[in-house]
């Protein structure tokens, strides 16, 4: 056993355990946890000159499994396992009053389990298979209390969309291996000329679905019916993250013009996802709006071709924004809502969590020396050298600037006003959940250094002052203009608009969903079509028999005399369009042989000379009919 | 002379058979009369094992000891004494007991020379003997529909046959011979010989209850006694597709006959579907199946001379048709004629359920009872004789068979309260024997083939 | 040696014939004759898996002579393409045995006809002889025939009629292969290992033979658009007719076109192979789409049956299309472990399904919501079993799928579209679990109690089955590449 | 030769002429009478035709058969005497295409097929005789046999139909069929 | 000579039309088996002119006629007797009057 799995297999275990025991859900998922942060430390420590280790495990036949841990994935699991730790502590505390709790920390874990094996694995069928298993947690998870329907459906809708998002990975995988031969990562990475425009778009495509990127980033805002403490977990390491960081994994493989457009995704995003935070009136819908602009923002620095950036922005992120959460959430405790309307005053009441948020929130705005500073500030100065940055650098900007604007406007809101303040349960571990993350959150700057260092990969240093110098003006200026414009006279015009998700014509479900419940309503006419042609299949059965029911006994011996009478029948055979109605697929065409059967048996009158001149005319065509043959040949 | 006669005991046998039956009754000894034609039918076909193998023929090649003749001792001579089993119930008592014994032996003796023909006149008298013999038994039970049945039986009969008689003349004229072997050299006047093919057609095709000249066989089959009519869709019809097997042989393939006989195989199969499938009467519907029947006995006539499984076929297909048939029509007699009465059977008794299933399923050609493997033969055949639409057709049929089947099995599973009583001995034999040869023949196919098939 | 396979294969004939001979059993006699009679077989067939299969050709071959004057014998025997089946057959009856142990109407006749079909299910997997192979493949239509007419639901004659002529109409063409191929080798057998061998059949015959199998296996698998009876046989029949139907049933059409289609006639197949990939992918969509519209959740899972079984169409096309040998063998490992797979997770569902009615009468998902509250073991296994059929990792349809598309990327870059069925069966069954399962409890006038043991132990094993495939695929994937790996076609 | 024609053609059509006057008459028993006539006409053909043995057979054979035919007719006609001159057939004009269409067939069977060469000297009518006796117990005796079989078959069969059950019945002391 | 044949085959033909329409026609049993009677005559015609010009040297022609009489002799004899049966149950031989048994 190599010590690559150590970062999956405690969760994994936990998880098992605690889905079968159904107790010691909070015990377990928090030792879990724990184990994987040693181990991913302890994997860090072993990697971290540059040396990566592999681990091979029984797959797809000439498709194995494997584990790598290089020094990138290292990192991001141990910061998954920061985030899950901490946000497992919190939630013990979050989630004292809920039933059903083994449920919870069971999926959890896995969750956890899963994004470890994301962040590690180095093959594609084994990166596809966690993705997929961390869209099914946050399904889980989103779900928790499904007897909601507003929960069912976020759930739903989550999974919907990242999954068909998904098909861009799966189709970009196959490419992948296809082109490469191999399912290795690696393999793939360094292959010649790295992936077709249309792998790499297809690629990106996965990428927005799961990191909520215009327009795809409807469901992230829904899926705030979670619990608080599943949102901090999706938000900051774990499902929104997974896009980014494939992203930033694959960055090589990237073409210039896949580049770009990733780029540009991310600046449309984060400007787009910027302008509905401003206008959220709800404190965890306003988080997750800023999730996804953040994730822009990343996708900003990937597409600029400065992955570095690009995870340590994702790093800072993950600890601000699962701070940020877990303070929303006990906010959420103490008012019985996250809607601003609910929380005024809260700051007052609750001030060391307050105090928390607000220093989280300052880092994410990029104020130093909070870690958001430097991660902003190298994606700032990605943009500003990449080959785009006439189109990236102002929307990275602009991002940066509604960052400080919503921020801003979300700590007015929380300070100002007044409202009745419940005492928290468990309000100890969430505090310590949530300082332990507020920690790296103001801190993580310093550790920056040596993870440029560890990685071993381009920076974008050289426009360093510029960059600096421009991200601190926008950060300033978004939070002053947060703090003291009201959104709606901010935003103007689009507000209204910007309340409503910036939906287009009714979102990506009027633009998906209904088509394809359109197509699978026109299938089902078509199985009734479908019946319906085996009807008609029955119905000329029918037909022929009713030509020939309709010679009754009188009428039949004639047309043995007179063939010419067939015409007749023809003719009223296409007359005859009152078919009598039946109800059955097949048993149409049943029925229409029986009726052919009855024609059959209305030759058997029982009359011996009609029997015997059926049989002479038979015989005569029949004689009749061998002549011919003779005279041909 | 002696060889000849040595080879023709089983036939001898059988009509010793009759003749003792006879005395029996002239005694007023009934039930030995019956001892006495099962006896004799059972040793006549213990001799005819030693002839398994034998390819000769008799008196101036005018009577045929060959795989086609010897298999239609091994076959009809068991299913006459079945047949007889079955007519036991319907005449025990009666004066006629050991009458209607003799005339069944006579009627088998004419299939068999029907089987065995090698000669023209040998068609004449095989169908004319046969059809004596089976006028009286449609006739003797002397009520309105028998009778009825027996006239109708009698105008058909009397009618084709004296067409096949006008049309084998022209036979003579073009050969100057009534051998069948002599058909092969004729030339000079091909004309005579499609007329005389017609005729043939006709008057076998009659015995055959081929369409069209299947008229008389559903209401003879519905006026006569049951076992008769279990007698007449077996016995008569086998010997006449064997005869007309005998003839094709020597045929040249440029009078069309292939064609024609293909033709008459589609009608027939296709119009006794059809119709058995309105039928209410199970009696008559099984007449309309056994007409459908003898349609696919011509995919194997159709491939005689250029299928080495043509003439295989038709013998396991014979057999098991013997088989599945009279077991069905067992199972009628116990049961009753009408659908009505079938309600609820396969659940009042269900052992004669599951046989009756069986042996529908074997009619529709259902692996792997007998009916499947003769069918399998026939098809292949057929397409090797590059007939494959026909086995297409065939195919076709088959499905619409199975309609016509499933009407018989439906109701049976119906819950209905109905007291169904349990089959008397004779019948009760007959089913336990025609089941036990439904799955013998299905899964012992090649005691049938073996030699026969290169 | 013991001939296994004959044992296994004869096993539940001989408990069938056993139950017909006792008389008057009781209930619990004949259902305890036939859980025993399906355990020894599964035990049989798992000694099959250890002895396990050659590269090359079959394995563990038995043959007797049958009709030697037109070369039809006795033979059995086991490749990778077959043992799996053959180990789900045994798997799913004995399970499916478990579930029926509570049935008191004519228990008899019931566990005789299944125990019969189990024989005609592992006989089609294992007859290596045309006309055995036939036997089989028809005598499982008669068995399902009654099982549905006897112990359907309320339309189940008419179900039951339309099941068996349309599936006799379809079998009816690949008889006329049969002889076709046997008319067509040299020596005139029906060997069907000589047959795989030297196709016997080239040009025009070759395709006419094609055709008419592809009528045969489009029917049975079904294939748009000849799947119209799928639904209703599926809404009508018992629910263990339903599970032995769609998890076993429904693979002797997807095992017929690769043993017969695509091994027997390969020239043709590679010529035809771009319209059956069509075919296949048009299936799967359809299935998918058509899936998303039913509020039957009986109808549901049978449509995503259509889908599933579409995805293997799609798999042996590209295995016929490439000519990359490895390509090859990762569409067919795909497609046989779709088989495999499908067969334990559509059991499963339908298993879940058929609970669910046995409890409220209903299958309409509009009458249900909030289950996984109600029954919450039977809603989560459900949760399970639909995630599982909609392809997530590390459940048993995933490897399989992903091969399949891998390989069709591969060798018809074009037929990837297929891929969309996954997001719309996503969606089918996200809307299917929110409606029934998700939301707020309903009074139901009927009692819900939760999955009983019995009903645990059907479902239990598959469930288990279906992570330990998606997880470790391998267990079964390399008995499967063991022979798609150096198949020659 | 021509003497030998013409008295084919007279005999002929005397044939035809009382065949077709079989069906014309409302007579049964002048219709039985017509049939003896036309059968006597085919015997007189016969030995018109050098073919004395059969011809007398034929003569012969039909005058007992056409007797007993006459009998009949009495006994079971509703009208034996033909005096209410109703129509006893039915399908007229298709029996009449038929009978057409018929004869025409198998005329033109005649006048088409190539018979090949003709035999003008018949064998006379002694070793006619004798050679129809080789042939029948030579190769053709298990024919013969077989007809001597066939007539042992419609003497029970006739008799089984025609003698009422009953009858035997009370005679035998036996339980009445039914 | 031909002409002899042509004309004695001619009258064969034309007694199997007569014949033929005579069977189809007529609505007593009777009477239908008078029409059977013309037909078998018009093969006797057939058979004897055939052996007499075409073959003289096969006797197996000669044999045919006489199988052909006693067919025509049996088919008489049995027809009466199935007439009997028929009076005695139904009063009456018209075949119009036999169609109870149809479909």
């Amino acid at each position: 056993m190599s010590a690559v799995v150590l970062p999956i297999l405690p969760p994994l275990l936990a998880a098992m355990a605690v889905l079968i025991l159904r107790r010691a859900g909070p015990v377990l998922a928090l030792a879990g946890a724990t184990l994987s942060l040693g181990g991913s430390l302890w994997l860090l420590a072993r990697v971290a000159d540059g040396h990566t280790e592999t681990l091979l495990l029984p797959g797809l036949p000439e498709m194995p499994l494997r584990l790598v841990a290089a020094p990138m994935a290292a990192l991001l699991a141990v910061a998954v396992a920061t985030v899950g730790t901490f946000v497992l502590i919190h939630a013990v505390g979050y989630m004292r009053q809920e039933s059903h709790l083994p449920r919870f920390y069971g999926v959890m874990s896995l969750f956890l389990a899963a994004m470890q094996a994301l962040v590690l694995a180095g093959d594609w069928v084994g990166l596809l298979a966690a993705w997929e298993l961390i869209g099914l947690c946050s399904y889980l998870l989103i779900g928790f209390w499904f007897q909601r329907p507003e929960a069912a459906d976020a759930a739903s809708r989550a999974f919907l969309y990242t999954r068909s998002a998904d098909l861009g990975l799966y189709i970009a995988v196959f490419m992948l291996i296809g082109s490469a031969g191999t399912s290795e990562i690696a393999a793939s990475l360094e292959a010649d000329g790295g992936a077709s425009t249309a792998a790499g778009l297809l690629l990106l495509l996965a990428a927005m679905g799961k990191s909520a990127q215009v327009p795809l980033q409807d469901w992230l805002m829904r899926a705030m019916a979670g619990p608080t403490p599943v949102s901090a977990l999706l938000h900051s390491a774990t499902l929104v993250a997974a896009g980014a960081i494939l992203l930033i994994r694959t960055a090589p493989l990237l073409t210039p013009e896949t580049l770009f457009a990733v780029g540009l995704v991310g600046g449309l995003t984060t400007v787009a996802a910027g302008v509905i935070a401003l206008a959220e009136r709800d404190l965890k819908r306003l988080l997750a709006a800023s999730t996804a602009s953040q994730y822009g923002l990343m996708l900003i620095a990937v597409g600029a071709g400065v992955p570095l950036a690009a995870l340590l922005h994702l790093l800072a992120h993950a600890a601000i924004k699962s701070a940020l959460f877990l303070a929303a959430g006990d906010f959420q405790h103490a008012r019985g809502g996250t809607g601003f309307d609910r929380l005024g005053g809260i700051g007052r009441a609750r001030p060391r969590v307050f105090a928390g948020f607000a220093l989280s929130a300052l880092a994410l705005a990029g104020i130093p020396p909070l870690s958001g500073f430097f991660s902003k500030d190298a994606v700032i100065a990605a943009a500003l050298i990449s080959p785009g940055a006439a189109w990236l650098a102002p929307l990275a900007l602009t991002g940066t600037l509604l960052t400080g604007a919503y921020l801003a406007r979300a700590l007015r809101l929380l300070w100002q006003g007044s409202g009745n303040t419940r005492p928290v349960a468990g309000s100890a571990w969430m505090m310590v959940g949530l300082w332990a993350l507020v920690a790296p959150a103001v801190a993580l700057g310093l550790a920056f250094g040596p993870i440029e260092a560890m990685l071993d990969l381009a920076s974008a240093e050289a426009e360093g002052t510029g960059a600096v110098l421009l991200g601190l003006l926008a950060a300033v200026g978004g939070l002053t203009l947060g703090w003291l414009v009201p959104a709606p006279r901010l935003l103007g015009p689009v507000h209204p608009w910007a309340c409503r998700g910036l939906a287009i014509g009714g979102g990506l479900t009027a633009w998906v969903g209904r088509p394809a419940m359109a197509i699978a309503r026109g299938c089902e006419y078509m199985e009734v079509l479908l019946h319906a042609a085996v009807l008609n299949m029955g119905r000329g059965g029918l037909a022929m028999a009713r030509l020939v029911r309709s010679n009754d006994e009188r009428r039949l011996y004639p047309a043995v005399l007179h063939i010419g009478q067939a015409n007749l029948a023809m003719a009223r055979l296409v007359k005859s369009g009152d078919e009598r109605r039946i109800d059955g697929l097949i048993f149409a065409l049943v029925a229409g042989v029986r009726s052919l059967g009855n024609r059959a048996r209305a030759l058997q009158s029982g009359l011996i000379h009609r029997e015997l001149a059926i049989s002479a005319t038979v015989t005569a065509v029949g004689l009749v009919a061998l002549f011919i043959t003779l005279l041909r040949f | 002379m002696g060889r000849d006669l040595a080879l023709l005991i089983p036939e001898i046998a059988v009509l010793l058979t009759a003749v003792g039956a006879l005395i029996a009754e002239m005694l007023r000894r009934p039930r030995s009369a019956l001892t006495v034609a099962i006896m004799g039918l059972l040793v006549a076909t213990g001799l005819t094992l030693r002839l398994i193998g034998t390819e000769t023929t008799v008196f101036g090649a005018s009577f045929r000891i060959d795989m086609l003749s010897v298999w239609a001792k091994l076959i009809l001579l068991p299913a006459t004494v079945l047949a007889m089993l079955l007519a036991r119930v319907d005449v025990r008592g009666t004066v006629r007991e050991g009458t209607v014994y003799s005339l069944l032996c006579l009627a088998t003796l004419g299939a068999l020379v029907l089987a065995g023909a090698g000669d023209t006149m040998f068609l004449v008298l095989g169908t004319l003997l046969t059809g004596l013999a089976t006028f009286a038994l449609v006739a003797y039970p002397d009520t309105d529909p028998a009778t009825e049945a027996a006239m109708k039986f009698f105008v058909f009969a009397s009618v084709t046959t004296a067409v096949m008689i006008f049309g084998l003349s022209y036979w003579f004229g073009a050969t100057g011979s009534t051998l069948l072997t002599d058909l092969s050299r004729v030339d000079a006047a091909p004309i005579a010989v499609i007329v005389g093919l017609v005729a043939v057609l006709v008057g076998l095709g009659y015995k055959a209850s081929l369409v069209p000249f299947h008229f008389w066989a559903p209401d003879a089959y519905e006026g006569g006694p049951l076992s008769i009519a279990a007698y007449l869709s077996v016995v008569p019809k086998v010997g006449a597709l064997f005869a007309l097997a005998q003839v094709v042989r020597d045929l040249p393939a440029d009078s069309g006959w292939p064609t024609a006989i293909a033709v008459l195989a589609v009608l027939t199969m296709t119009y006794g579907y059809l119709a058995a499938l309105v039928q209410d009467n199970v009696v008559r519907l099984l007449a309309y199946s056994s007409i459908a029947q003898s349609g696919y006995f011509l995919l194997g006539i159709v491939a005689v001379g250029s299928s080495t499984l043509a003439l295989p076929s038709i013998i396991v297909f014979a057999a098991a048709y013997a088989a599945m048939n009279l077991g069905a029509f067992a199972i009628v007699a116990s049961a009753g004629r009408t659908l009505g009465e079938f309600g609820g059977l396969g659940r009042a008794q269900p052992l004669m359920g599951i046989a009756m299933v069986i042996f529908l399923l074997s009619l529709v050609g259902i692996p792997p009872l007998a009916g499947f493997v003769g069918k399998f033969l026939l098809f292949a055949a057929s397409i090797e004789a590059q007939f494959t639409w026909l086995a297409v057709v065939a195919i076709a049929n088959s499905v619409l068979s199975l309609a016509v089947y499933l009407r018989i099995v439906v109701p049976m599973y119906k819950t209905t309260e109905k007291v169904v009583r349990a089959p008397d001995t004779w019948s009760g034999t007959v089913t336990l024997t025609a089941f036990a040869a439904t799955f013998i023949i299905g899964l012992a196919a090649q005691f049938m083939l073996a030699g026969s098939v290169g | 040696m013991l001939p296994l396979v004959s044992i296994t294969l004869f096993l539940p004939l001989a408990g069938a014939a056993l139950i017909l001979a006792l008389p008057r059993p009781a209930a619990r006699t004949v259902h305890g004759i036939g859980i025993v009679t399906a355990a020894l077989t599964l035990a049989g067939a798992m000694a099959m898996w250890l002895r396990g299969v050659n590269g090359t050709g079959f394995s563990q071959v038995e043959e007797l002579q049958w009709i030697p004057a037109i070369g039809a014998a006795y033979r059995v025997g086991v490749d990778g393409i077959s043992l799996p089946l053959v180990l789900l057959s045994a798997i799913l009856f004995l399970v499916a045995f478990l579930f029926a142990s509570s049935l008191r109407e004519r228990p008899r006749a019931f566990v005789a006809l299944a125990l019969l079909l189990e024989t005609t299910a592992i006989g089609t997997f294992t007859a290596l002889d045309g006309i055995l192979f036939y036997v089989f493949f028809e005598v499982s239509l008669v068995s399902m025939y009654f099982m549905i007419a006897g112990w359907g639901h309320e339309e189940r004659q008419r179900a039951a009629l339309m099941f068996f002529l349309y599936t006799l109409l379809g079998s009816l063409p690949l008889l006329l292969a049969i002889l076709g191929l046997y008319l067509g080798s040299p020596e005139s057998g029906f060997d069907m290992r000589a047959w795989i061998a030297n196709p016997p059949l080239e040009g025009t015959a070759a395709m006419w033979a094609l055709i008419a199998m592809l009528i045969t296996f489009a029917v049975k698998i079904p294939a748009v658009p000849l799947h119209t009876w799928l639904p209703a046989a599926h809404v009508q029949a018992p629910t263990v007719g339903s599970v032995i139907l769609a998890g076993i049933m429904l693979k002797f059409g997807t095992y017929g076109l690769v043993r017969f289609a695509l091994q027997m006639t390969p020239e043709a197949f590679r010529e035809a192979g771009v319209v059956i990939l069509v075919f296949g992918v048009i299936s799967a969509l359809y299935g998918a789409f058509a899936a998303l519209a039913q509020t039957d959740l009986k109808r549901l899972v049978a449509y995503t049956s259509v889908n599933h079984m579409g995805y293997v169409i799609v798999g042996v096309a590209a295995a016929a299309l490439t000519l990359d040998p490895s390509v090859r063998a990762v569409a067919l490992d795909g497609a046989v472990l779709q088989m495999f797979s499908h067969g334990l997770v559509t059991g499963a569902l339908f298993f879940l399904v058929g609970m669910i009615q046995d409890r409220a009468h209903s299958r309409e998902m509009g009458e249900f919501g909030g289950l996984l509250k109600t029954v919450p073991l039977l809603g989560w296994s459900f949760v399970l079993a639909a995630f599982a059929s909609l392809g997530l990792p590390g459940l048993a349809h995933f490897p399989a799928e992903f091969q399949i598309f891998l390989a069709a990327l591969g060798s018809a870059p074009a037929a990837v579209v297929v891929i969309l069925g996954i997001a719309i069966i996503a969606g089918t069954f996200l809307k299917a679990l929110r409606e029934a399962f998700l939301g707020e409890p309903r009074q139901y006038r009927h009692a819900m109690p939760d999955m009983s043991v019995r009903e645990l132990l059907a479902v239990a094993p598959l469930l288990v089955l279906t992570v330990a495939t998606g997880v470790a695929p391998s267990w079964v994937l390399d008995i499967i590449h063991r022979t798609t790996s150096a198949l020659v076609l | 030769m021509y003497a030998q024609a013409f008295f084919v053609a007279a005999f002929g059509l005397a044939a035809i002429g009382f065949g077709v006057a079989v069906f014309r008459t409302s007579s049964m028993v002048r219709s039985a009478l017509a049939l003896l006539f036309s059968q006597t006409a085919v015997g007189c053909m016969f030995l018109a035709m050098q073919t004395e043995f059969l011809g007398v057979l034929q003569i012969m054979m039909m005058a007992t058969e056409m007797s007993i035919m006459t009998i009949f007719m009495v006994m079971f006609m509703m009208d034996p005497g033909g005096l209410g001159g109703m129509d006893m057939s039915h399908q007229k004009r298709f029996s009449i295409g038929a009978g057409l269409s018929a004869a025409g067939a198998a005329i033109a069977v005649a006048l088409l097929a190539d018979w090949g060469p003709i035999t003008a000297e018949a064998p006379d009518a002694a070793m006619q005789t004798r050679e129809l006796g080789i042939e029948m117990l030579g190769r053709s005796m298990l024919i013969f046999e077989t007809a001597a079989v066939t007539i042992l078959t419609a003497m029970i069969a006739a008799t089984a139909v025609a003698i009422p059950a009953h009858t035997l019945a009370d005679n035998g002391n036996k339980e009445v069929s039914e | 000579m031909i002409t002899v044949l042509l004309l004695a085959l001619v009258t064969g033909a034309i007694l199997f039309g007569v014949g033929v329409y005579g069977a189809l026609s007529q609505t007593n049993l009777v009477m239908i088996m008078m029409g059977v009677e013309l037909i078998l005559a018009g093969a006797l015609v057939n058979l004897v002119a055939f052996w007499r010009f075409l073959h003289p040297e096969s006797y197996s022609g000669q044999m045919f006629v006489l199988v052909v009489m006693t067919v025509m002799a049996l088919e008489m004899a049995v027809g009466f007797g199935v007439a009997i049966a028929r009076f005695r149950a139904k009063g009456s031989v018209e075949m119009e009057e036999a169609g109870d048994l149809k479909g």
